[in-house]
C-alpha cells in the first residue's frame, strides 16, 4: 500500500554482489513522517544514496486565501499552519500587521502574548520530544510528553477556548483579558515542569540506545545550516548562537533573562539537547513574566477597519521551529496586497537531503524527527 | 510612526549600516543612537516607553523614504545603475536592482557584506505594470545583525538569474516562486513544481488567478471529482 | 480391523489430544498476553489501557480476534500468492511445534526428547522462513527490508543465545528438558546464580530472537511501516501475531526450565518442614501469593465505580481464593499430584516473570539501528559467550577436581572474571567505533 | 508398524517430489522453498528412526542456518533475470532419456539381485537411549583427529571466503 515499485528507478549497479539499489518510497501515508510528507530514498542496501522530499499534499494556498480577505479575517488562517504552535502563528501576524500600521500592542498584551507563546513552545517542542522519542523507537515518553502538553492546552483553553487553533491575539493586542488564576495557572504548571522535564531526560538523555542512535547522526555543520538558510534549534545545534528573541526583541522578550542553549556538534543529540534546554529557558521565561504583568490596556487602538498605509514589511519572530516571517505588502486597501510566509520547516526541511545522504534508513526517521517539520506550515 | 519607537525600533531591521551614514530622514535620534551597538540589547527604554495612542491610522502612517546609507553607496559604486532606488519602509531597507544582476550582487552582498542568510525568496504580482513580478530576496546578515531587501522587477516571460549557488537554500524557494508565479530562473539546478502536482496547469498566486481560473481539469482527472463551488 | 486400527493408534492419541489443547488454547492465552503487554504498557505510561470491551477490557482479545477474522484478506497485486498465503501459517506452525516438548511442570509435557531443548530451538528457529518468506512474497519494499533484516538478526542473535544456553548446559548435563531441571534440583541452585552470564547472554538474545523492542527492526513501525508484515491484513497478520508470542513464551520457557529452576520453587534445597508434619515451608508459597490477591482485590472491590466491576472484582479475588485452595489441598495430595500442581504454578509464574521483563524492556528503551544491532551481536555477545563457555567449563573442572564444594564459589569467581571480559569488549568495541568514525563510516 | 510405515513413506515422498520441484522450478525462491522442504522431509525420516541428535542437527544446520542465509542471498539477487532466462537447454531431451535409463537399470539390478542385498534390521532398538551421549563420544574419542581436521578446514574456508569478500569491498 505505501510502497511503491520504482521499476525504472532500480538501476543494476554493477557492486560485487550485484546488489540493487533500490527506490524506497516513505510515505505519503508512514507513520513517521510526521504528516503528509513524502520522501523518495534511493538506497544501497539500508544505506541512502540520493533522496528527494515530495512535498505539497496539504497545499491549501493560504498565501491566495489572504488576499481575498481583509487583516483582522486572515488572522485565524495563520494558526492552520503550524498547528502544532498556533499561538506562536499568531504572534507573528498580528505583530506583522502592527508593524504595517505603525501599530503597537500595549505593555501588558505584550506581556501576556509572551507568556503564551512560550508555553506555546514548550507545548510544540514536546510533542517533537513525543513523537520523535517514538521514531527512535522510545514508547513512553510520548505519552508522559502529552500529559504535560494537556496541561498547556488548558490554560489555552481556558483563556481563549481553544485548545488547538487558538487565534489568541488580535491586531493590534488582545481580544481578552486573563481569566482568573492564569497566574496561578502558568506558575504551577511551570513549577511542576522541571522534574518532568528530568523526568524524559533519565529515561534519554544517558541512555546507551538513544545515544547511539542521535550522536553523529544528520549531522548538519554551521556554514551549512546557514547556507540552507536553516533557523532555529536546528542552527543553534550547530553551534551558531541566533536567536530573533535576542536579535530583534520583539513582544516583551528584551525584558527578561534567558540564555539560548547552543551544540557543539550539530548532530541529532545535540538538538535534542538545545530543544531540551529551550523548553527550561521558556519555563524561565514564563516565570518572570508571570511574576510581573503590567496593568493597563490590552488592545491598542487600531480601529475597525484597517487600512495600512501602502507600503510593505517583513517581520519574523523566533517560532518554535525556527524563524517563523510575514512579508505584507500593503496597497492601502483592506486586504493585504501579498502575505508571504516564510516558513521554517519548508526551509528546513531542504537541510533533509543534507543529513540524510550516507545515513541508514533508521536514521530517516530520525532526521525527519529531529528537523521537526509540521507539514501544515510545510505545504501552507 | 516615525515617534513610535517601539521595542523593535532600537536593534531592528537596518540599522547597523545606516547609522553612520547619512542618518536618513525623519527618524527620531534615539533610533539611529540605539543602533550602532549590534548586539541588540534594546532595553528597557524602549520597551518602557509609552505606546503613544497612535493617532488614527488611516490617515497617518509608515511611508517609504528614500535611503541612502554607506551601504548603498558602495552599492552603488559597485553596481552603478544596476542599483536603481533605495527605500525606507518601515524602517527596513529596500534596495530595488536590476534582475540581471541579480546574481552577482548577491554574491557581493554576501560575501563582501556578509548577508549570509537566505531568509526569504519570493515575489509580488502587480499585473498592471509593465514588468509584472517584484522579486523579492530577504536577507540578514549575522555579522551586522541587520537585513536587508533586494527587489528586482521582471517581466512575465523574462528569465531571471538563479541564486541557488550563491544561497544553497534558493533551491526550493525558487521553486516555489515558479510554482506559484511562474517566473522562470535561469540556471536552477530542478526548476519544478513544488507544491502543486507537476501537470498543473496555471500559477495561483498571479493576480489573474482565481477560482474561477483554476486548473479544474486536472482535479477531475485525478480526484475524480468536480473541483470550485 | 478396528481394533486393529486403534491399537495402532493408542500411543499417539494422548499427544494428539495435547497437541490439539495447545493449538486450541493458545491461541486465547496470547491473546491475553497483548491484553496483558497493552495493560503493562499503559500503566508505565500513567494510562489505563484498554477499557471498553469488558470490565477492565477484559473481554478485548476476543473483540481482537472477532474483528481480525472478519477482516478482508488483501493479497498484494503481483505477490507471490502460494508463499504469501502459507508463510504466515509456517510461522505460526513452528512456535506451536516447540511447545510439544516444553514441560509445564512434571506432569505436563508431550514429549520428553532427550535432545529435548535442542528440539525447541531447531523448531523456533524455523520460524525466521514465515518472516523471510512473508516479506520476499508481498512484493514490498518495507517487507524486503524487514525480511532480510530478520534473517541477518536472527542468525546472528541466535549463535549468541545457543552460547549462553551451552553454558547453562555445560552444569545440567543433558539436553532433556527434565533433566535439566532434575540437575537443578539435585545441585540446589538454579542455574541463574550459577552462570549469571550466560543467562544475560541468553536474555538478550532471546529478545532480539523473538523481535521484540529494543530489537524490533523488523517490524520497526516508524521506519519500515510495520516489516515483514506491511502487506498483512486480517487473520494472517493476526497469525504472525500468535507466531510473535508464541515464540515469546516458548523463549521464556526455555530460560525458565535451564536458568530459572523449571517447576522448582524457591530455594529447592531448603526442606524446613512445619513442625509436626511432612509439608515444607516454602510449599505454602502459593497459596499465601494467591490469598494475598484474593485479599488485596477484596479490598478494592468497594473502590469500583460501577457494579459490574465490583463483580468482576469479586469474582477476581473468589478465582484467587479459589486457586489458594487448590493450591493448599495439593499439599495434602500424594506426591506426584502436588508437585505437578505446584510445579505448573512455579513454572507459570516463571515464565510470566520472564515475559514481564520482556515488556519493561520493551517500554524502556529505544530501538537499536541496525548495524548497532549487529555490532551488539557480533562484536560484543558472541565473543563473550564464547569466552563465557570456556571459563564456565574451566570453572566446573576446577570445582570438580580441587573440590571447591560450594556450587556459587566457581560461579562468583567466574562472574567476575567474565565482568571483567565484557569489560574489557566494551571498551574494545567503543575504542574501534572511535577509529571507524575517525576513518569517516565503515 | 503401520504408522511407522505410513509416516516413512509420506517423508520419502516428500523429500523426493520437493527435490523433483526445486529443479524444475523457474522462481530461485520457490526452488529454495522446496530444498527447505526435502532438507525438512530427510530429517523427518531420521526422526522416524530415532536419531533425534541428528535430526535437530539436520534442522538446525541445514535449514534454519545454512538455507536461511541461502534465501537471504537470493532475495538480495535480482530476480527478474532469472525469470527470463532460459531454464532447460535443448539437451534435455537426452538428459531425460539418460535418466530414465540410469534408472531403468538401478532398478532392474534390484529386481533381480535384491535378495542378495540384505540390510541390517532392527537397529534402532539396539541403540543406547541416549543417542547424543553417543555421538559425542564417537566424534570427540574415535574419531578425534578427522573431527578435527575437518575443522580446520571449514575455518580455512571461512577465513579465505572473508578474505575475499573484504578485499573487493
Amino acid at each position: 500500500m505505501n510502497a511503491e515499485h520504482d521499476n525504472s528507478g532500480s538501476t543494476v549497479t554493477t557492486t560485487v554482489l550485484g546488489a540493487d539499489e533500490i527506490i524506497l518510497n516513505m510515505g505519503p501515508q508512514h507513520p513517521s513522517t510526521h504528516g503528509v510528507l513524502r520522501v523518495k530514498l534511493k538506497l544501497d542496501g539500508e544505506r541512502v544514496v540520493g533522496s528527494e522530499c515530495i512535498i505539497g499534499y496539504l497545499h491549501r494556498g493560504v498565501e491566495k486565501i489572504a488576499e481575498h480577505r481583509s487583516y483582522q479575517q486572515f488572522a485565524p488562517y495563520v494558526d492552520r499552519m503550524d498547528y502544532v504552535a498556533a499561538v506562536s502563528n499568531g504572534l507573528g501576524y498580528c505583530e506583522a500587521v502592527e508593524k504595517l500600521l505603525g501599530a503597537e500592542a500595549p505593555p501588558r498584551a505584550r506581556v501576556v502574548r509572551t507568556i503564551l507563546t512560550e508555553l506555546q513552545r514548550i507545548a510544540s517542542h514536546l510533542v517533537w520530544l513525543g513523537t520523535h522519542a517514538l521514531d527512535i523507537g522510545a514508547l513512553t515518553p510520548v505519552f508522559y510528553c502529552f500529559r504535560e502538553r494537556e496541561e498547556i492546552l488548558k490554560i489555552f483553553e481556558k483563556y481563549c477556548g481553544a485548545r488547538l487553533t487558538t487565534h489568541s491575539f488580535r491586531i493590534g493586542g488582545l481580544q481578552y483579558e486573563t481569566y482568573d488564576g492564569f497566574e496561578q495557572d502558568v506558575k504551577r504548571f511551570c513549577e511542576d515542569f522541571a522534574q518532568k522535564i528530568d523526568e524524559y531526560e533519565t529515561l534519554l538523555t544517558e541512555n546507551r540506545i538513544w545515544v547511539g542512535r542521535t550522536k553523529g547522526v544528520g549531522i548538519l555543520s554551521a556554514e551549512d545550516a546557514i547556507a540552507l538558510g536553516v533557523t532555529g534549534p536546528v542552527l543553534r545545534a550547530s553551534g551558531r548562537k541566533w536567536d530573533i528573541r535576542k536579535a530583534f526583541p520583539y513582544a516583551a522578550y528584551d525584558q527578561y533573562d534567558f540564555e539560548i542553549p547552543t551544540g557543539p556538534a550539530g548532530d541529532t543529540y545535540d538538538r535534542y539537547l538545545v530543544r531540551m534546554e529551550e523548553m527550561r529557558q521558556s519555563r524561565r521565561i514564563c516565570l518572570q513574566a508571570i511574576e510581573n504583568i503590567p496593568s493597563g490596556p490590552i488592545m491598542a487602538k487600531v480601529g475597525k477597519v484597517l487600512k495600512p498605509p501602502p507600503g510593505e514589511v517583513y517581520h519574523s519572530i523566533e517560532a518554535p521551529k525556527g524563524e517563523l516571517g510575514y512579508y505584507i505588502v500593503s496597497d492601502g486597501t483592506t486586504q493585504p496586497y501579498r502575505v508571504r510566509v516564510r516558513p521554517p520547516s519548508f526551509i528546513n526541511l531542504q537541510a533533509f537531503d543534507r543529513m540524510a545522504r550516507g545515513a541508514l534508513v533508521a536514521d530517516v526517521v530520525a532526521i525527519i524527527g529531529t528537523i521537526d517539520i509540521v507539514l501544515g506550515e510545510v505545504d501552507r | 510612526m516615525a515617534n513610535d519607537p517601539s521595542e523593535k525600533g532600537p536593534a531592528p531591521e537596518p540599522p547597523g549600516g545606516k547609522a553612520e551614514g547619512a542618518a536618513v530622514p525623519p527618524k527620531p535620534a534615539g533610533e539611529g543612537a540605539a543602533a550602532p551597538p549590534k548586539p541588540a540589547a534594546p532595553a528597557a527604554p524602549a520597551a518602557a516607553a509609552p505606546p503613544k495612542p497612535p493617532p488614527p491610522p488611516k490617515e497617518t502612517g509608515p511611508k517609504p523614504v528614500p535611503l541612502d546609507n554607506e551601504l548603498v553607496q558602495r552599492l552603488k559604486a559597485r553596481f552603478g545603475d544596476a542599483i536603481r532606488e533605495a527605500t525606507l519602509d518601515r524602517k527596513q531597507a529596500i534596495v530595488l536592482i536590476a534582475a540581471a544582476q541579480l546574481r552577482e550582487i548577491s554574491r557581493y552582498c554576501r560575501d563582501e557584506e556578509k548577508f549570509d542568510l537566505l531568509t526569504d525568496l519570493t515575489a509580488v504580482d502587480w499585473p498592471k505594470r509593465e514588468k509584472r513580478f517584484d522579486i523579492i530576496l530577504n536577507l540578514y546578515s549575522f555579522n551586522k545583525n541587520e537585513r536587508l531587501r533586494l527587489k528586482a522587477h521582471a517581466a512575465e516571460n523574462e528569465a531571471v538569474p538563479s541564486v541557488v549557488n550563491v544561497w544553497p537554500t534558493a533551491d526550493w524557494l525558487e521553486r516555489e516562486c515558479y510554482d506559484m508565479f511562474g517566473v522562470v530562473f535561469e540556471g536552477h539546478p530542478d526548476l519544478k513544481r513544488i507544491l502543486l502536482p507537476d501537470e498543473w496547469q496555471g500559477h495561483p498566486l498571479r493576480k489573474d488567478y482565481d477560482i474561477l481560473t483554476q486548473d479544474t481539469a486536472w482535479v477531475r482527472e485525478n480526484l475524480g471529482i468536480e473541483s470550485g463551488q | 480391523m478396528i481394533p486393529a486400527i486403534l491399537q495402532a493408534i493408542r500411543p499417539f492419541i494422548i499427544p494428539v489430544v495435547c497437541g490439539v489443547v495447545i493449538v486450541g488454547v493458545f491461541p486465547l492465552m496470547a491473546g491475553y498476553i497483548v491484553l496483558l503487554e497493552r495493560k503493562v504498557m499503559a500503566d508505565m505510561q500513567a494510562r489505563l489501557g484498554p477499557m471498553r470491551v469488558g470490565p477492565h477490557g477484559l473481554l478485548q482479545p476476543l473483540a481482537d480476534a472477532f474483528k481480525l477474522m472478519l477482516k478482508e484478506d488483501i493479497i498484494p497485486a503481483h505477490a507471490d500468492w502460494f508463499l504469501f498465503w502459507v508463510a504466515p501459517v509456517m510461522s505460526v506452525t513452528m512456535a506451536l511445534l516447540a511447545f510439544a516438548a516444553l514441560p509445564i511442570g512434571p506432569a505436563f509435557q508431550i514429549a520428553d526428547i532427550n535432545v529435548g531443548i535442542l528440539f525447541i530451538l531447531a523448531v523456533s528457529s524455523l520460524g525466521i522462513y514465515g518472516i523471510v518468506l512473508g516479506g520476499w512474497a508481498s512484493n514490498s519494499h518495507y517487507s524486503l527490508l524487514g525480511a532480510l533484516r530478520s534473517a541477518a538478526q536472527l542468525v546472528s542473535y541466535e549463535t549468541a543465545a545457543g552460547l549462553g544456553l551451552i553454558s547453562g548446559l555445560l552444569y545440567a548435563g543433558s539436553l532433556s528438558m527434565k533433566d535439566i531441571v532434575q540437575a537443578q534440583s539435585d545441585r540446589g541452585v538454579w542455574f541463574i546464580f550459577a552462570v549469571p552470564v550466560g543467562f544475560f547472554i541468553y536474555f538478550v538474545g532471546s529478545i532480539a530472537e523473538t523481535n521484540r523492542a529494543p530489537f524490533d527492526l523488523p517490524e520497526a513501525e516508524s521506519e519500515l511501516v510495520a516489516g515483514y508484515m506491511t502487506e498483512y491484513s486480517g487473520f494472517r497478520w493476526a497469525l504472525y501475531f500468535l507466531a510473535e508470542y508464541a515464540n515469546m513464551v516458548v523463549v521464556a520457557a526455555i530460560a525458565t526450565t535451564l536458568f530459572l529452576g523449571g517447576w522448582l520453587r524457591p530455594f529447592p534445597g531448603y526442606h524446613q518442614t512445619l513442625p509436626g508434619t511432612s509439608i515444607e515451608l516454602l510449599d505454602a508459597l502459593p497459596s499465601i501469593l494467591f490469598l494475598v490477591v484474593a485479599l488485596y482485590s477484596l479490598k478494592l472491590t468497594p473502590r469500583q465505580p460501577v457494579k459490574i466491576q465490583k463483580i468482576v472484582m469479586l469474582l477476581v479475588a473468589g478465582g484467587c481464593a479459589l486457586l489458594a485452595l487448590v493450591m493448599a489441598a495439593a499439599l495434602f495430595a500424594p506426591d506426584p499430584v502436588k508437585i505437578g500442581i505446584h510445579g505448573a504454578f512455579w513454572f507459570l509464574a516463571k515464565v510470566g516473570g520472564y515475559v514481564y521483563a520482556f515488556l519493561w524492556v520493551r517500554f524502556t528503551f529505544p530501538r537499536y539501528r541496525f548495524d548497532q544491532l549487529m555490532r551488539l551481536g557480533w562484536r560484543f555477545l558472541i565473543p563473550l559467550a564464547l569466552v563465557n563457555v570456556i571459563v564456565v567449563g574451566s570453572g566446573m573442572i576446577v570445582q570438580e577436581n580441587w573440590g571447591w564444594r560450594h556450587p556459587l564459589l566457581s560461579a562468583i569467581v567466574t562472574t567476575l572474571i567474565m565482568l571483567g571480559v565484557a569489560v574489557f569488549l566494551a571498551y574494545d568495541d567503543e575504542k574501534h567505533q572511535a577509529t571507524v568514525q575517525a576513518a569517516g563510516g565503515e | 508398524m503401520t504408522v511407522d510405515k505410513i509416516l516413512f513413506a509420506f517423508f520419502a515422498v516428500l523429500a523426493v517430489a520437493s527435490a523433483v520441484l526445486m529443479v524444475t522450478r523457474r522462481n530461485i525462491v520457490h526452488s529454495a522453498v522446496f530444498l527447505i522442504t526435502t532438507l525438512l522431509a530427510t530429517a523427518g525420516i531420521f526422526l522416524e528412526l530415532q536419531a533425534e541428535f541428528l535430526f535437530v542437527v539436520q534442522v538446525i544446520l541445514y535449514v534454519g542456518g545454512i538455507m536461511v542465509l541461502f534465501v537471504f542471498v537470493i532475495m538480495l539477487v535480482n530476480l527478474d533475470v532469472s525469470l527470463h532466462m532460459l531454464q532447460f537447454n535443448r539437451q534435455r531431451f537426452v538428459a531425460a532419456a539418460l535418466g530414465l535409463a540410469l534408472g531403468a537399470q538401478v532398478f532392474f539390478a534390484l529386481w533381480v539381485g535384491g535378495h542378495s542385498l540384505r540390510l541390517p534390521s532392527g537397529a534402532s532398538l539396539q541403540l543406547p537411549p541416549k543417542n547424543s551421549e553417543a555421538i559425542g563420544d564417537a566424534l570427540f574419542r574415535h574419531y578425534m583427529l578427522p573431527f578435527e581436521i575437518a575443522s580446520i578446514l571449514l575455518l580455512v574456508a571461512m577465513i579465505g571466503a572473508v578474505v575475499m569478500a573484504k578485499r573487493k569491498v
